[in-house]
Order: structure tokens, then C-alpha cells, then sequence
């Protein structure tokens, strides 16, 4: 049997999982340098039943906007968990040899509406001027430049819906 | 009787008002914006009509759609839930002018108890304590500071018209005074168009306490027992518990006495609520009165055994009130824990979006007013509250333990909740011990934000859970992701007769 | 106090035992078989072990297994829920030798209750009234003669092991006697290997009422009132409700009187109930006790306000009743609806299988005690009853209303159930008036199925539902589907941003 | 615009459909000669919430065995409904050309496990005899021979599990 592994990251640490053998749901997983023989079942639409010895877990994933990105909750705790394969690792490379200091792009975590835009592409801007107001749910939330520099681009229009975490402005 | 009821309302209190409509017999029509065809409101009600853009102030709070729909649809009555429309004189008014029952008090009572000068002025006058401060509105610096000095600092200037804080300060210093009223004055100007602010005595650590009253047609004003709502985030409540861990027997008996006094005073007919604000030495002073039904209401009904909402139409449809105050009474022990789509570690920001799986608590003395399903789009639109979670105990403990059991079974994926901060709550020796005010959150900001104490196990096996699910999916993918990993006995992971596939 | 309580169960007594030690911060090990690890009970529980085949004598039912279970995951109780081995002596017995508290009586009190003739000796010398018949084995014709002469026609003839109505025998004709007898005989030993049979006068339409007892280690027994059992088909319970609408208070104080007799008659600890059979005069007769749990306990639950799985961990734990007779007090009313997977159309058939989608009940007073959810197979191997839907009301008629409206909102696609039948059941004039008897279902049968009254909108509308659904898949299938039905604008047909795909 | 229209059986009773005219969730449909204006959502897994003018219909369905049969629920009664199209029609009518008086295949409603057989091939039976019992969730059912003959085929074995509506025996 082919081992089969990769990179996982979950809440910005990185884990390394390979699977070492499965019969039915009993799997046999190394995680780092740890080891877990576990009974794993999905029992819902991402919900999963698993069993450490007798010790009863459940664990609840929902796919984010992408297939690699991952909100897990258990026991009612959250964590993000990402997937990180070859694939990923050449993405997240990349964005950081294009990222830097020098530049930002902004975005807000929560989905939401544009109820504002007060800046246009070509301005001058200085980190903490409010940039973009985005409305949910009764809640405004200001997001800001993080650096001095020049409004490159603008990708959305005032009241646009936006999802979480789209980029919304880029300032270089 | 009522024949036909139109909920102008949306979300958990519209599917409550119509259960209630339909154990009565009585015909519900729901009103829906583009938004909330899907909402379940629409799929419990017996008619539903349509009323515009997804914005609440192009559908939800436009009167003269309301009206048209309860026309279009022979509906003899309106219940206007909370917030909305609810508190709306106009609105009330109009609809007694289209001859339409309206589920709530008359423009009049809403008018004076929606003034808060107005409201204190009534409360004085029937011997219901307010908190010292002034009578009318500040017209000159030199009544301010005269008043100031009889009274003490601290103090609080509120704006009479006021609502969400704004239009407030609190001053603490002499120097001060000067200054707060001036920029209360023009923040109230701009917010409510009315620059008439006054002044109440500052009370420190407040107990936020609520009663409960009925009112009838025929004069009939009784209580139903108090709420205690101190556990409180940005002046909104959180948890809620009835009885008060606070109050003796003594004082509740004389806190319900001035409760009833108050509705009298303005010969409230409805379901309505008196807030009052309790200090550490048990003086309890009105606060305001709310002249609708309250979010946290089911904590009255699961300790008194009553249904609220069928009172409401009772009474608007004239009957008298069918019981006495001698027969009400306190059972066990009732909790509210509001359930908010939000990120709690993140500042609490909204989470809006698409819920892919939901399993919600069931058992004994549990109740979960809520609207939201798998696969329901939560929209942008609206309040973040996405379900009440309410449970009943013989005692306060048995109540606490039988909540901490409702939220381990509450799961919620997709979007984030507040259901763990919630569970925290419950843990917080100051809640446990029932020795809280309205600073508990601030006061144990740490411990309800730890995350240190969480079980490394559960991390561990939240990963591999992503990583047999990783895996899957590329199985199911086929071809190259299935290559990529190599393939042993994977045809049957997972699979399991019947089981659907999702 | 126990500190870990091995579930021998499954379903919904399972989850709600599971529950209740969640509550009490007691630690919970579900067993499971083949068929049941993605049960919910499994799911539920602080441990799950597995043990053994789907079929529950290979499973449930094995002494060994479930002992072996409780010594390795070190449970020191075990709760047996209702069937499989909760009635069970031996399996009492076995737990008591292996240093395991059995949450349940000792084997003796489950030997004597469970034999009928003994159980009727002990009722009669503790001046319990029982059927008139006899209180010994028939060993001659001639003796079985003599007694019924004394009785009189009709007379029942049951056997002493016996259970599930084998061995039974109406007799009503003096000539069928000494058949009846024979047959009995040979029919109890077949099934019991044990011909003992006994004489009892035949209560004719009797309704079927029990009451709930709670007694502890140091001889304190009291009852908490009645449940009204006689919605009943082939011997099996359908709807139960507390109080009685039969009862008096004076009928109620007296048969509760002679329920506390009977429990202490056997020196009873823990939960039990005696059931009695009631007469049109309100002669009322011991028919047997329960020495476990009742499915239909919720509504006893809800109108007295407790936790009864609660109270048995307490008295098994060595604990005192925290409550004595006049703490007990009824409060409203509640009723039990048993929802099965079946389909009541086709004579009852059972319905397992895959539920494709599952919407529960929500909101005030209601209560769903279930295990089944969307994407559940249920197995083929155990009772198709999948959940009891309970409700509490101010009265009987808010009660019925609430369960009416519960069981308009319970949805279960993919498998039949009995939903629409209770429905029919909550609307039939006899019920609707509390006049019934066990022969209820029976003597209404026609109202009971009759389906002409059915709307005929709604069959054209759910043609016109799957009609849609049909082309949509077609759509989706794409390519030749596709083209054969044409095609115009179906792309965005049922999409919406964020909407799951299905 | 091309009409989309076939046939569907309602507890044994036929319809015709056609789709008249659509826009988004608005609906035209002619069921037979009885016209219907209807806004029809999906709203869940097999839930549709529908609008007949201002009245609210909920509907619940789900796939039987194959994409053409479903169990419609609606109001908490049952309809077994089934898409009759061109292939539909041909296979039922070969297969009521198959069948007849001299003919009959035992199957049972209800999926379950079988417990016992109690003929085997080459037995001549009469109408009545009981040739299979099938056993689910604690209650067993017997399945007689609706005609005298001879057990041609069985097609299953004792313990196996069985679903419903399964071809168990088959007598000619």
C-alpha cells in the first residue's frame, strides 16, 4: 500500500498526517510524530461520529469557500484547518513572494453589503484611513489601510454583496 | 374572536406567533421580503404574501404595505412581534383607522411610555420609583448644575427620545457636565430630530430586573413574576433567568405591586413589560416600560405555564383576563440563552451565511424558538439572532445543568455562533452562584474568553476528521486527485448501505 | 453517587438515559451493534463499546456481553432502559454478583411481579383489588368448572408466565370451558414452558390507567398520579395522556393509595408503575406492575415537574426521595403521541429504511424523545417506534391543540409513519371528549381511516411538485435528458446564491 | 418556447402535465384540464414550499427505488406518484403483456430479512399456501401464492435481507 500523506494547518499550525492503514472505518493515522488507531464514521452531511478507544468524539466540518479550507467545530469550539499540499504550498508561496510590506489588500471576514467606499483608485492613503464600510446584520464595520501608500484598484462598487474575505481593495 | 392574524414580522417570533395561531384555530398570514421566501415563516403559515426588497425599510417597516397585505388577505388583526413595527404610534394608529385589531397597545400608551420624560412623569405620579433625577427637559446650564448638585455625581444624561445609547453620558466630574449635556443635546438632535435630554441619578453595577404584566379591556392588570436580564453585551441581553437568583419574596411581591401600578397608570391593555434597574442595596427604580411582547418572554411562560402570545390575542379580541393574580405562580426554574450567528473570539462579528448542518437539543423541559434549517441561507438583512434556547428546572441547578447539556447538543456548522461563549457563561462561577450584575461580561471578560483549557485531543482529531474528508473527496473526485494519494480499499470508505450520499 | 452509568439500551430510551447523566455530570458508555454505530445514542455518550451482531440476541439481549462492557469501560451502574433485559431477574441478579448497580429492582421483587399468580396473591394480601378470579394454578377441570360458576361468564383465562396475549383465552359460553383451558395450557407451555393458567373475571371495555410509583432504600414510597392508557392497538399503547379525563380526585387519592400499597407490599426500589384496569363504574382492578421505566413516563414528567431517570440514579445511588406525597401536585395536562415507522394504510406494516429528510416539532410545551435524523437508516433488527412526541398544556384542550399543531409541523420523507394516523386519533369526537376505552381504535376504525375527507388541492399540488422535481433532474442529468424534454431557462431554475446543492 | 409535458400516475389515478409558461419561481402548469399559477421553491432536500395565490402548500417528497416512483407527502398523507414517459409506458406495457392469470411473482411491501422458505423449485402449490415468511423490526409477515401452480424460481435465500417490493418467488 501507497502511504498516503500531506500538510494540514489548523489555526496557524502546521501539521503533518499520514495515513498508515485502514480496514473499514478503523484507520491507523500519524499526526506529527503521535499516533492514533480510531474509529471514524460520517454520519451526516459533515458531521463525524469517531471513537478513540471507547472515548466518543464528534466532529463537525463545514467546506469553505474553497475545497482545501475548512471550519471545524468540536465540542463547540472552532477551528479553521486548511489543506496543504503541493498545490497550496506553490499558491501560498507565491502570494508571499508578491506580498510584503509594501503592499495590502483589504477585505472583511464577514459577508456582507458596501454601504461605503470613501476612497477612489489613484488616492494617496495613510495606514488607519478608513478605506470601505461594509454593513451585516444590523453591524457596520470600518476596514482600514494597514500601510501608506496609493489606491491601486477597487473591486467592488457601493452596495455590492460581498462574501467573506473577497478582496475589496488593493493599496500598494 | 379573532378570526385572522397577520404577523408583520420575520424570523423566530414570526413562526412563534404562528404556532400559536394555529393551536388557537385561528388563521395566520406571514408577510415576506425577496429575502425570506425560503424563511420557515412562510412554510408554517397558512397564507403568505409577498412585500417587497429584502431591506427591512422597503418591506418589514413600510406601514402601507403591511396594511395593503392585511387587506389583500381578510386578516381581522396584526401582530406586530418585536422590533419592526412594534412600538410604532403610527402604526397602531393607522391600523385602528383601517379597522384592523392591532395586538398591542393603543398610538396614546406607546406615545407616552416611548418619551422617557414623559414615561418618568407617569411613573412618579403613581408612585413607582424612578431613578432621582429630573422631571422635564434641561433647558438652561444653570438648572443642569443645580440639579446636578442635589442630586450627586455620578449621573447619567439621556435624551427623552432616546434608544441604543445614543444621545447618553455619563459624568462623573463637575468639570465635565458642562461639555456632556451640550454634546448629549446634539447627538440627540441628530439622532431622533429632539435635543431634549435630562438627567438621572448614575447607578453603579445595576441588576437588570423585568416584570411581566397582562392588562385587559375591562381594567384587569395582573404580573406574572419578574425576569432577570443582567447578563448583558452592548446593552443587549444575553442569558436570562426567571426567578431572579436576586430577589426575596418580599421584594418581588412589592416590585410586581409597582409593576401593575405602572400598566394602570396608563390603563395598558396587552402584554407588556416594566424594566427596572436594582442596586446592590435591593432600591429598585423604573426604567422604562416595553409595550410589546419581550424576546426573553418564554422564561415567564415556562415558569408561570402560560402561553403569552395566546394572552395577546385574548385580549384583543376583548376577552377579560382568564386568571387572577392569586393564581399565578412561580414553578421551578426557567434559562434563555439567545443564540447569535456571530464570531465571539473575533469581536463578536455578525456570521451570516449558509448553514450546511444543524442538530438542535430535544429532551425533557427544552424549548428552541428558532427559524433557521439546513441549508438555509442566513440573510445579510437582519438581526443576527438566529434561535432563543430556553430550558425549564425544578431548581436553578437543575436548569443550569440541563442548558449546559442543550448547548453540547446544539451544533451549528457553517457559519459561526455564539453557542460555546454561551456554554462559557454557564461556567462562570459568578453566573453559577447567581452573584452577577449588569457588568458580568466586562467583569469576566478573561474567563469567558480563555481558550486555554480546551482538551488538545479534540484539536488532533478535528484534524485527521479534515483529513479523511480531504481524502474522500479527492477519491470521489476520481482520476488524477485518486492517483495522487494511491488507492488501497477506498471504494468502500465511508460507504454503508442506505446511507445517502451527500 | 455512581460516577458512570453503561447505557444497555438503544433508540430513544438510550439518548433520553444518556440525557439525564449529562445533566447530573455523570459519565455515559452507550453499547451498540453492527447496525447501530451510527446510531445516536453512540454519538450521545462519553464512551460507546461495541458488542456484537445487528440481531438483539446476539447483542442486547446477552448477559455476558453487556456485563463485559460495563468491567472494561468501569462503569459502576447500569441503566436497562424499557424491553430487552430490564425486566430481566437474572440479569439483576448477575450485575449484584459482579459488583454493579443494577438501576432497577432485585431479582426477587422482579420474579414475584413478574409471575402473575404471585404477583396477584401479593396484591390480594396487601388488600390491592384484583380481577375476581383465582389465585392458583387450575389443576382440574372440574376446580376451573367450580370457579367460574362462582365468577360467572365471561371470564378470562391467562397464563401465569405470560405476556404478548399468549396463552389467553376469552371465554363466554359454558360449553368452550374446558377447551379453552386446554388450549391455554398448551399454548403457555409451548411459549413459556410452564402450563400454569388462572381464572379472571372479564372486564368488559376497560380502560386502561396506571400509576407511576417512586420508592427508596429506607421503605418511603409515594406515587405521582396517573397516565390514561387505554389508545390502544393490539395491546400496544398509540396515545397516553395525564390526568385521566376518567378520574375523579376522590377515584385518584384512592387508586393512588392502593399503588403505594402494592409497591411497599414488595418492598419496591426505584421506579415502577402498577397498572389497573377501570371499569365504566369506576371499579378498579390490579392488572400488573412494571418493575422499570414506561415508554409513555414523559407525561408523568411533565405535569409533576421531574426528572423520573434522574430520580432512579438517586434512589440507586442510596439517596432518600428528595420529595414526599403532598409535595406531589399535578399541574396542567400532557399527552404522549408514539410516533412509529409504519405504514397505517396497509394494516400497520413496519416501514424501515432511509430517512431522507426529518423536520421536528419546535417550541412551547413540546417535547420530542427521538433518535432517528436526516440520512438515518433505521434498521430492520429492533421496535419501529422512532420517537414520542409530548406536550403539556394549561388544559386538556390546550394540550390536544398543541399536539395537533406538533404533529402538523413533524415531517419524515423516505419512510412512512403513523403521523397522520395519531392526527386522526387527536381529532376523533371520543377522544376529543375524554370518553374512551381500550377498544377506542377499534370502535372507531372508520373515522379512523377514513381518507375521503383528504384535500384535493393538495394531490394535484404535489403532482405538480414531483412534475417539477422530475424535470429539474432531468435538467441536471443533462445532454440527452435534457434535450428530450427542451429547454428554456432552466439553468437558473431552483438556484439561489449560497442555496446547497441537493 | 418548447412544452415540456408527460404523464404521472397518482395512487393509480393518471395525470397529464404540461408547463405552460415559467419565470424564475412562478409556474404555469395544466394538469389535465384544470389550469394552476403557482410560485414553487425547493427548499430543502426534498421539500418544496409552494404558493397558490396566497395559500401555503408544503410538500415533501421522496425517491423511491428508481428516479421515476416517489413517496410525496403533503399534509402528512401519502401519495405513491410515478413519472410515466415514453420508456416508462413501454416497460409497463411488456410487462402486462408478461404477466396474466397463469402468473404470479410474491414479493413484499415492507424491506425486512427473510426468515423462512417453505417451498422450494418444482413444488406444486395451491392459491393460499404460504411459500416465504419475511420478518421486520419484531413483526413477521407470511406471503401466500395468489394461484395454483408450480414454484418456477426463488430468487432469494433464508437470513438474506430483502427490500421492498423485491421479486422473492415466482409461481406460473
Amino acid at each position: 500500500m501507497q502511504n498516503i500523506s500531506f500538510g494540514l494547518e489548523i489555526n496557524k499550525r502546521e501539521l503533518h498526517l499520514e495515513l498508515l492503514s485502514r480496514d473499514g472505518n478503523k484507520i491507523n493515522v500519524k499526526l506529527n510524530d503521535k499516533e492514533y488507531n480510531l474509529d471514524i464514521v460520517k454520519v451526516e452531511n459533515g458531521v463525524y461520529s469517531v471513537l478513540l478507544g471507547n472515548k466518543v468524539y464528534n466532529i463537525e466540518l463545514s467546506e469553505q469557500n474553497n475545497h482545501k479550507k475548512y471550519l471545524v467545530s468540536a465540542n463547540n469550539d472552532y477551528f479553521d484547518i486548511e489543506v496543504v499540499d503541493a498545490q497550496a504550498k506553490y499558491l501560498r508561496n507565491r502570494d508571499n513572494s508578491l506580498g510584503g510590506s509594501n503592499e495590502n489588500t483589504i477585505s472583511s471576514p464577514m459577508p456582507g453589503k458596501v454601504v461605503k467606499i470613501t476612497t477612489s483608485v489613484g488616492d494617496e492613503v495613510k495606514a488607519g484611513d478608513t478605506l470601505i464600510i461594509v454593513s451585516a446584520m444590523k453591524m457596520e464595520s470600518e476596514y482600514k489601510s494597514a500601510i501608506d501608500g496609493v489606491v491601486k484598484e477597487i473591486f467592488v462598487n457601493e452596495d455590492d454583496t460581498i462574501d467573506g474575505n473577497q478582496p475589496l481593495i488593493y493599496v500598494e | 374572536m379573532i378570526k385572522k392574524i397577520l404577523i408583520a414580522n420575520r424570523g423566530e417570533i414570526a413562526v412563534r406567533v404562528i404556532r400559536s395561531c394555529r393551536e388557537m384555530g385561528i388563521k395566520s398570514v406571514a408577510v415576506f421580503s425577496e429575502a425570506d421566501r425560503n424563511s420557515i415563516h412562510v412554510r408554517f403559515a397558512d397564507e403568505a404574501i409577498f412585500i417587497g426588497p429584502s431591506p427591512s425599510n422597503e418591506s418589514y417597516l413600510v406601514i402601507d404595505k403591511i396594511i395593503d397585505a392585511a387587506k389583500k388577505t381578510e386578516a381581522d388583526a396584526i401582530h406586530p412581534g418585536y422590533g419592526f413595527l412594534s412600538e410604532n404610534a403610527e402604526f397602531s394608529d393607522r391600523c385602528k383607522k383601517e379597522g384592523i385589531i392591532f395586538i398591542g397597545p393603543t398610538s396614546d400608551v406607546i406615545k407616552v411610555m416611548g418619551d422617557k420624560i414623559s414615561a418618568r412623569n407617569e411613573m412618579i405620579n403613581s408612585g413607582v420609583p424612578v431613578v432621582p433625577g429630573t422631571k422635564e427637559n434641561l433647558e438652561s446650564d444653570e438648572k443642569a448644575l443645580e440639579v446636578i448638585k442635589e442630586i450627586g455625581l455620578p449621573v447619567m444624561i439621556k435624551a427623552s427620545a432616546g434608544g441604543g445609547g445614543k444621545g447618553m453620558r455619563l459624568v462623573k466630574n463637575e468639570e465635565d457636565i458642562i461639555d456632556s449635556i451640550r454634546a448629549a443635546k446634539s447627538e440627540a438632535m441628530a439622532s431622533f430630530n429632539d435635543d431634549a435630554v435630562y438627567i438621572e441619578k448614575y447607578v453603579s453595577s445595576p441588576h437588570h430586573i423585568e416584570f411581566q404584566v397582562l392588562g385587559d379591556s375591562y381594567g384587569n392588570v395582573i404580573h406574572l413574576g419578574e425576569r432577570e436580564c443582567s447578563v448583558q453585551r452592548r446593552h443587549q441581553k444575553v442569558v436570562e433567568e426567571s426567578p431572579s437568583p436576586l430577589l426575596t419574596p418580599e421584594l418581588r411581591e412589592e416590585m410586581g405591586q409597582k409593576a401593575v401600578a405602572a400598566a394602570k397608570a396608563v390603563n395598558y391593555e396587552g402584554a407588556g413589560t416594566i424594566e427596572f434597574l436594582v442596586d446592590d442595596d435591593l432600591n429598585f427604580y423604573f426604567l422604562e416600560m416595553n409595550t410589546r411582547l419581550q424576546v426573553e418572554h418564554p422564561i415567564t411562560e415556562s415558569v408561570i405555564g402560560i402561553d403569552l402570545v395566546q394572552e395577546q390575542i385574548r385580549i384583543a379580541s376583548g376577552l377579560k383576563l382568564s386568571r387572577k393574580q392569586d393564581d399565578i405562580q412561580q414553578r421551578g426554574h426557567a434559562i434563555e440563552c439567545r443564540v447569535y450567528a456571530e464570531d465571539a473570539d473575533n469581536n463578536f462579528m455578525p456570521s451570516p451565511g449558509l448553514i450546511h448542518q444543524m442538530t438542535e437539543p430535544f429532551g425533557q423541559s427544552i424549548r428552541v424558538d428558532g427559524y433557521v434549517y439546513s441549508g438555509y441561507d442566513i440573510p445579510l438583512h437582519y438581526d443576527p439572532m438566529i434561535s432563543k434556547l430556553i430550558v425549564w428546572g425544578v431548581d436553578r441547578q437543575e436548569a443550569m445543568n440541563r442548558m449546559k447539556r442543550a448547548l453540547y447538543e446544539y451544533k451549528i456548522t457553517g457559519v459561526k455562533t455564539s453557542i460555546r461563549f454561551l456554554t462559557r457563561i454557564l461556567e462562570t462561577p459568578d453566573f453559577v452562584n447567581g452573584k452577577y450584575d449588569t457588568h458580568f461580561i466586562e467583569k469576566n471578560k478573561d474567563f469567558l474568553m480563555n481558550v486555554e483549557d480546551r482538551d488538545e485531543t479534540y484539536e488532533d482529531i478535528a484534524a485527521i476528521a479534515v483529513f479523511i474528508d480531504y481524502i474522500n473527496k479527492l477519491e470521489k473526485a476520481g482520476g488524477e486527485g485518486l492517483q495522487r494519494i494511491g488507492s488501497k480499499n477506498w471504494k468502500n470508505f465511508g460507504k454503508k448501505k442506505g446511507v445517502l450520499r451527500w
